[in-house]
């Protein structure tokens, strides 16, 4: 360093640079707030929506001008969606649906993603291209293929034909992948040292330290199950295997035939309920994060 | 347990896929490290000291050659089943678990008849740990503890199998100053408690002289001296090892010999014999420099530095690599700055000279 | 002795000239499970069971499921992909297009020679019925949509109407009663009191139409023009009284006498019962009656709606059109789940305490004349009025009231996307704005539609 | 790097992967190939029975002979190349500032979290209600009932409110609401990833930079971004090609005319084009189509990967 800017750095007025940097720390503050704030009432939107919408009359919500207030709230709307809908049985499939692809999406999702990240073998980088590339075609074009590959393996009308076939998600093994890594390589080595199986250095290292995307997967493909309409409908659309989408669809209708969105929207609100609570319970984990500190440099 | 290292070469596939180079890691690297010694792997980065550590351990397999653990022939052996332990430069604590997991990790591991209960698992990993000094943080995370606890928390590791062999990667690389002197003693003192053949790898070295039983000096692959740390520094083979080694580090001047005589620049300096006339390279140890108002050496005097028990003269030479000249003296001697020029003789087995052509060493008798 | 042969004779007879006769399967008795595809919601399923059971009583083999899917497109869909794997209902709710595209996996099963067999089947209760229809029950039928079964180009039956609705005209009848207004009974009409109406209130647009397609389909009937065939070139829209009656009613749009749900953006029953920016008179499904109903404030009902059929061009030959779902039967290797098949979708649209209840449960109209005599639904009829609940009976009324009126439109495939080029259509020409040559892009429209449709074929 | 010689292994770890992808994608993508080369291929005639289908490329031929097929293209692309670095850009901001900051923290990102449970048709109404005129626009005789949110906004301002979506919009209007209306729905799962992966970032890195005085802006650019990036090649890469599979948030806004309705169709994409030609039961046409979208797909996430592999710091 030159004199010079030693003797700029030493002259500095040490107490107004203090207030100027917490007006500007301050003015900095602010602005993350004000823009946090602005989004989160973006996003919220529709959340609000949803809120309000389960609360009007049919009659308010076909109005031309939307209220942002119902003008009545409508709490009987919840009543309805409780006792038209078969909601205990569509919320146990779903729950069963959404619990089970989970738990074998996510060990597949690992192992797969775990080949990628850490093992070395002949045409990596080819498979991985080509896997990239079926995230590319357009899904609705696989519906009848599909249908009639299930079809054919007996499986309309059981849990499995809902289950099996959506197991394998690129996205979640490419996601996966990347935070895969982000582990330090050291770490794999150390374990190695430590006379661990790359098996259990998966499950005892690896898979802990992708926690968060871990959860961010699950609550993913919890949501898939929650919100999926049309594979269900084709493949098991019975009252033993009904997914509440499907349910809830079918349910609330005027005499006109056309849905009665302010109960199906309480509907939902209810089955969400629960999701919800799930993910405010994960959250933490999530932003808990794992700290990287082990490592060095 | 002695390590021997038969032909052991390590060739890397070109990166840049336009060409064809491969990058020689090590080349030929035979050595036999005997039972429970200490060995430092010593050289600049890139020397291929951590490649050869690496092989040791199994992490990377040789591309030709043999290593034996004892007599038993482990090159095809994979990293688990070698029983060693490593200490990686960062560490590479696993940042999820506690300390005593950490320790635990490996043990959990064994396998067969090696496996032991759970006890027995939490009893050797409290050896370990107060052998590291470290048992009140075994409940902590890696993150909690500060970088020389991290340290011991993965020697503690690496020790808990009690491992045929321990391998140390730049093991002080990220510590303090202070922590460095400390923990290297700490090191020697684990090592000797437990008698464990210990290899570790380091640029640093003062700390490879310190501690190491032998020290192994390499350059881009190639081993340029093997021995006791002092028989190194006082015997330097080439003219690498001799700049590598010591602190303050050697002077190298232009000098030649010229019938019977060694010159530095235009100063001769030493009578000696053995060597043909021919330029040489002129490696004179700072400690090597007796002020004489006499001497041959004329140099010009530039600072002094008071470092106690000794004083460094720092000063310039028309034929000197470097731009500066610093010599230790002893204390005793007052030296005033003022003077136009400062005059040395130099002790004999101080002073080193060096082919130009490949910078080996050329060994004289002194007349 | 002589009798017995003769009797004999006249079995060997009717067993030698069945199969000339095409009388279609008799059911006999065995055991099957038949499947309906439906789109009722909760409202509608009790009813729906109620009668399951009580045809189960009869025909206690026949195992009658439904599934509720979505709706009519999810049906459409969902049958349409079962069909690749032969894993289709028995019975499906249908409008014309789906059968049509059935049609084209050749899986739906004709009805003629069911609605002919003389066949006797036995129930449960020791009583016979025969498979096909009596000329009565026939007869009892609504023509308009019973035909609705016949336009699929061959002039075979493919579908049974099972539960209708039309078009109807909603007005403000306390709006017009207070300003001395007539109910048009025709475009003609129409344009006169919307003119006047706009005086009367400038802040209203008078007219609103819920869909364009129904407009434009209904227009070329009533003035019959082409619109489709069921052969090649099967598109003929494109002419010049077609272009016409578009153009004259771009100039309603433009004068601001009119609105349509697209070009509206949103419904116009939320205008019809709105207190401000009103629309006083709105054509929209006859079974929507709750829609175009406003809400009583404090009690008391903002005005008393009104319903009648829709402006005519010509009024001597009134055309409206008839939907609502019918019902199809898909083809089966067993025939005798197709018997029956038949059986129950005979039962359920020839059942007048069915067609009645259902009829009140819905909002839509019976598809039988006699379901007028029934007691139940008399009583409901009676009800008609023009406040709350009542509407709905009173828009049936008006329904039942024009079932000679009734036209349906040839389907084959492509004629869904004739449909949905034709209405959107009628709103791009709407909004051409008055600064272009509006005739040219009339033209240039239609062009394009035609385009799009042989394109999607 | 371990040089382990175990194959197997590896293909051990993938057999389930890749066992089901087989089945249930590679199958299906090879019928795609195959209905594609057959004839004017109907699903529908094909299990009719009798039909036969020679083989070529004429469903491609088709495709390309659409009316609008340039048009699909172009709004294809155009949306892709907004919205990507759009609302890559916004959830980067919105995850960076949620984790900068202490109080209100946990509650900001539970509201974060929220859309994840909200209903799929609540969204598209939502957008009906803000941007939607009610009434007659661009006529002799307008008559508006409502101007929808947005437009009262900018009237509270004192700007002139602008024809969004309706009759007589213009395309670039339409454009803006389609861009606005993607990036929304596609905020929550990019701000989630970004925020797990701003999770695995050493502390230190953010401290160092403070001792250095570095602005934040810098931070994020110099620090941040580059530390993320892999999160960001992630998103960037999956936005591409969900981006290019845009087509239900059009229905969303716009129905099934796919545009306002003085224009049907404008808005229509290369996926709008596949599920008219899947409901009109083309799937030989559809299948074309998907080929070329996918090869389209193909060509730009092989650039991305390429620029991501050069910037992408692991």
């Amino acid at each position: 360093m030159s004199q010079q800017t030693l003797k700029v750095m030493q002259s500095r007025d040490l107490k107004r640079t203090t207030s100027k940097q917490n007006i500007g720390h301050t003015l900095g503050t602010v602005g993350i707030y004000a823009f946090l704030l602005f989004m989160a009432l973006v996003v919220l939107f529709p959340f609000y929506w949803m809120v309000i919408s389960s609360l009007k009359s049919l009659a308010e919500y076909r109005m031309s001008k939307p209220t942002f207030w119902p003008q009545t709230l409508l709490l009987s709307n919840y009543r309805d969606a409780f006792t038209t809908a078969n909601l205990g049985r569509l919320f146990l499939n779903t729950a069963y649906v959404g619990i089970v692809s989970t738990l074998l999406s996510l060990f597949i999702t690992i192992i797969t993603a775990f080949a990628f990240a850490r093992l070395d073998f002949k045409g990596k980088d080819l498979l991985f291209a080509a896997l990239l590339g079926t995230m590319m075609i357009p899904g609705e074009l696989f519906t009848i293929t599909n249908y009639i590959t299930v079809n054919s393996f007996g499986w309309t009308h059981t849990f499995t034909a809902l289950i099996v076939p959506f197991l394998v998600s690129v996205f979640y093994i490419y996601l996966l992948r990347q935070n895969f890594l982000q582990i330090p390589n050291e770490l794999y080595l150390a374990a190695k040292v430590d006379g661990t199986s790359d098996w259990k250095y998966l499950w005892k290292v690896m898979v802990p330290l992708a926690l968060p995307t871990l959860i961010s997967i699950t609550i993913l493909k919890m949501m898939g199950a929650w919100n999926s309409y049309i594979w269900p409908r084709l493949v098991a659309n019975d009252d033993m295997h009904r997914l509440v989408t499907n349910g809830l669809r079918n349910a609330f209708k005027d005499t006109s035939g056309e849905v009665n969105y302010p109960v199906q929207m309480a509907a939902v609100a209810l089955v969400s309920a629960p999701l919800f609570m799930v993910f405010i319970f994960l959250r933490k984990y999530i932003m808990a994060g794992v700290s990287r500190s082990g490592i060095k440099g | 347990m002695k390590i021997v290292l038969q032909h052991l070469t390590k060739i890397f596939p070109s990166r840049n896929k336009k060409s064809d180079e491969e990058v020689v890691a090590v080349s030929d690297f035979d050595f036999e490290i005997p039972d429970g010694k200490l060995i430092g792997l010593l050289g600049p980065s890139g020397c291929g000291k951590s490649t050869t550590l690496y092989m040791i351990s199994g992490l990377q397999k040789p591309s030709s050659g043999k290593i034996f653990f004892g007599d038993d022939d482990v090159t095809e052996l994979s990293t688990e089943n070698r029983g060693i332990g490593l200490v990686f430069q960062n560490y590479a604590l696993y940042p999820h678990m506690t300390v005593k997991q950490n320790i635990l990790f490996p043990l959990q591991n064994l396998k067969g008849e090696d496996k032991m209960t759970k006890e027995q698992m939490l009893q050797r990993a409290y050896e370990a740990a107060k052998l590291v000094q470290i048992e009140q943080l075994l409940d902590r995370k890696p993150s909690e503890l500060s970088g020389g606890q991290q340290q011991r928390v993965a020697i503690a590791r690496a020790l808990v199998k009690m491992p045929r062999v321990l391998l140390l990667d730049e093991p002080l690389s990220n510590l303090d100053a202070r922590l460095r002197l400390q923990t290297r003693e700490e090191i020697r003192r684990i090592q000797k408690e437990t008698g464990i053949t210990t290899v570790f790898v380091t640029h640093d070295q003062e700390e490879a002289m310190s501690i190491s039983d032998m020290i192994v000096v390499m350059k881009a692959g190639v081993v340029q001296q093997i021995g006791q740390p002092q028989d190194v520094y006082d015997d330097p083979a080439n003219l690498f090892v001799a700049k590598f080694l010591g602190t303050p580090p050697i002077n190298v001047f232009d000098g030649h010999v010229k019938g019977g005589k060694l010159y530095v620049g235009e100063d001769a300096v030493l009578e000696i014999g053995g060597v043909a006339d021919q330029e040489v390279a002129v490696g004179i140890r700072p400690e090597g420099f007796v002020l004489d108002d006499n001497g041959p050496l004329v140099c010009k005097p530039v600072n002094v530095e008071v470092m106690g028990r000794d004083v460094s003269v720092v000063s310039t030479h028309p034929a000197s690599v470097n731009p500066l000249v610093r010599s230790i003296i002893n204390a005793d001697n007052r030296f005033d700055l003022g003077n136009e020029s400062v005059r040395y003789t130099i002790k004999p087995h101080k002073i080193f000279i060096f082919s130009k052509d490949n910078e080996e060493r050329l060994r004289f008798e002194v007349k | 002795m002589k009798k017995l042969v003769s009797i004999l004779l006249v079995l060997v007879l009717a067993l030698a000239l069945t199969p000339a006769m095409a009388e279609g399967p008799a059911y006999d008795g065995s055991e099957v499970t038949i499947t309906f595809y439906n789109t009722m919601g909760t409202n509608l399923t009790p009813v729906l069971e109620k009668y399951i059971a009580s045809f189960q009583e009869l025909y206690p083999n026949i195992k009658v499921n439904y599934t509720s899917v979505g709706s009519y497109d999810d049906v459409r869909d969902q049958i349409a992909t079962e069909i690749t794997v032969n894993g289709q209902p028995n019975i499906a709710y249908c409008y014309p297009d789906h059968v049509a595209l059935y049609n084209l996996f050749k899986a739906v099963r004709t009805l003629d020679d069911f609605i002919d067999s003389t066949a006797e089947v036995t129930r449960a209760d020791g009583t016979t019925e025969i498979m096909g229809l009596t000329a009565e029950q026939k007869a009892d039928f609504i023509e308009g949509y019973y035909n609705e079964g016949l336009q699929f180009g061959d002039g075979k039956m493919y579908t049974m109407p099972f539960s209708k609705s039309t078009e109807v005209l909603y007005y403000n009848k306390t709006f017009f009663d207070e300003n001395g207004l007539q109910v048009p009974t025709t475009w003609d009409e129409m344009d006169e009191v919307a003119r006047k109406i706009i005086e009367i209130d400038p802040d209203s647009t008078p007219i609103g139409y819920d869909s364009e397609s129904n407009w434009f389909i209904t227009m070329t009937e009533q003035l019959k023009s082409d619109y489709t065939v069921a052969e090649d070139p099967y598109f003929l829209f494109n002419n010049e009284t077609n272009r016409d009656f578009v153009k004259r009613f771009r100039e309603w749009y433009q004068d601001g006498l009119l609105i349509t749900y697209k070009l509206n953006g949103g419904y116009t029953s939320g205008r019809f019962v709105a207190d401000s920016k009103k629309i006083y008179m709105t054509i929209g499904s006859s079974a929507g009656a709750s829609h175009q109903t406003p809400a009583a404030k404090d009690g008391v009902a903002p005005f008393e709606v009104g319903i009648t059929t829709i402006p005519q061009a010509d009024p001597s030959n009134p055309r409206v059109i008839s939907q609502g779902p019918s019902v199809c039967i898909f083809k089966k290797a067993n025939a005798q789940e197709e018997a029956a098949s038949w059986l129950f979708v005979k039962y359920l649209t020839t059942s007048v305490e069915f067609q009645a209840e259902f009829s009140i449960a819905s909002g839509y109209v019976p598809v039988i004349k006699s379901v007028i005599d029934n007691p139940i639904y008399a009583e409901h009829l009676a009800n008609a009025g023009g406040y709350g609940e009542h509407t709905t009976a009173l828009s049936a009324k008006i329904c039942l009231e024009q079932v000679d009126a009734y036209y349906t439109s040839p389907a084959f495939n492509g004629s869904s996307t004739a449909r949905d080029q034709v209405g959107e259509l009628l709103a791009k020409c709407f909004s051409i704005p008055d600064s272009e040559d509006v005739d040219a892009k009339i033209l240039e429209y239609f062009e394009a539609a035609v385009k799009e449709c042989v394109y999607s074929r | 790097m371990v040089e382990s010689k175990q194959q197997w292994k590896a293909w051990l770890y993938l057999s389930p992967a890749i066992a089901l992808l087989l089945v249930f994608t590679v199958w299906p993508i090879v019928n795609t190939v195959r209905m594609a080369l057959l004839e004017d291929y109907s699903i529908a005639a094909a299990s009719g029975g009798d039909r036969v289908f020679s083989l070529g490329i004429g469903n491609f031929v088709k495709v390309a002979q659409y009316q609008n097929f340039l048009t699909c293209l172009k709004n294809t692309a155009l949306l892709c190349v907004a919205t990507v670095p759009i609302s890559t850009l916004l959830a980067l901001l919105v995850a960076v500032a949620l984790n900068s900051i202490k109080p209100l923290r946990k509650t900001l990102q539970t509201i974060f979290f929220l859309p994840y449970v909200t209903n799929s048709i609540a969204i598209g109404m939502v957008f009906a209600a803000m941007f939607n005129i009610v009434g007659s626009v661009g006529t002799r005789r307008p008559n508006i009932v409502t101007l929808g949110i947005i437009n009262n906004v900018i009237e509270f301002f004192g700007g002139h409110y602008v024809n969004w979506i309706n009759t007589g919009s213009s395309y670039w209007a339409n454009m803006i609401v389609l861009i606005i209306y993607i990036v929304w729905n596609a905020l929550p799962f990019k701000i989630l990833i970004l925020l797990g992966g701003l999770q695995s970032i050493n502390k230190q890195y953010y401290e160092a930079a403070k001792v250095d005085s570095t602005p934040r802006w810098r931070v994020l650019w110099r620090i941040t971004v580059p530390l993320l990036s892999p999160m960001i090649a992630y998103v960037v890469i999956t936005g591409f090609i969900g981006g290019f599979k845009e087509y239900t948030s059009i229905v969303g806004i716009f129905g099934e005319s796919l545009g306002p309705a003085h224009a049907p169709g404008r808005l229509n994409t290369m996926v709008g084009f596949i599920y008219e030609a899947l409901e009109q039961y083309h799937q030989g046409r559809a299948s074309a189509a998907a080929l070329i979208l996918f090869a389209i797909i193909l060509v730009v996430t092989l650039i991305n990967l390429q620029v991501s592999k050069k910037r992408v710091h692991y």
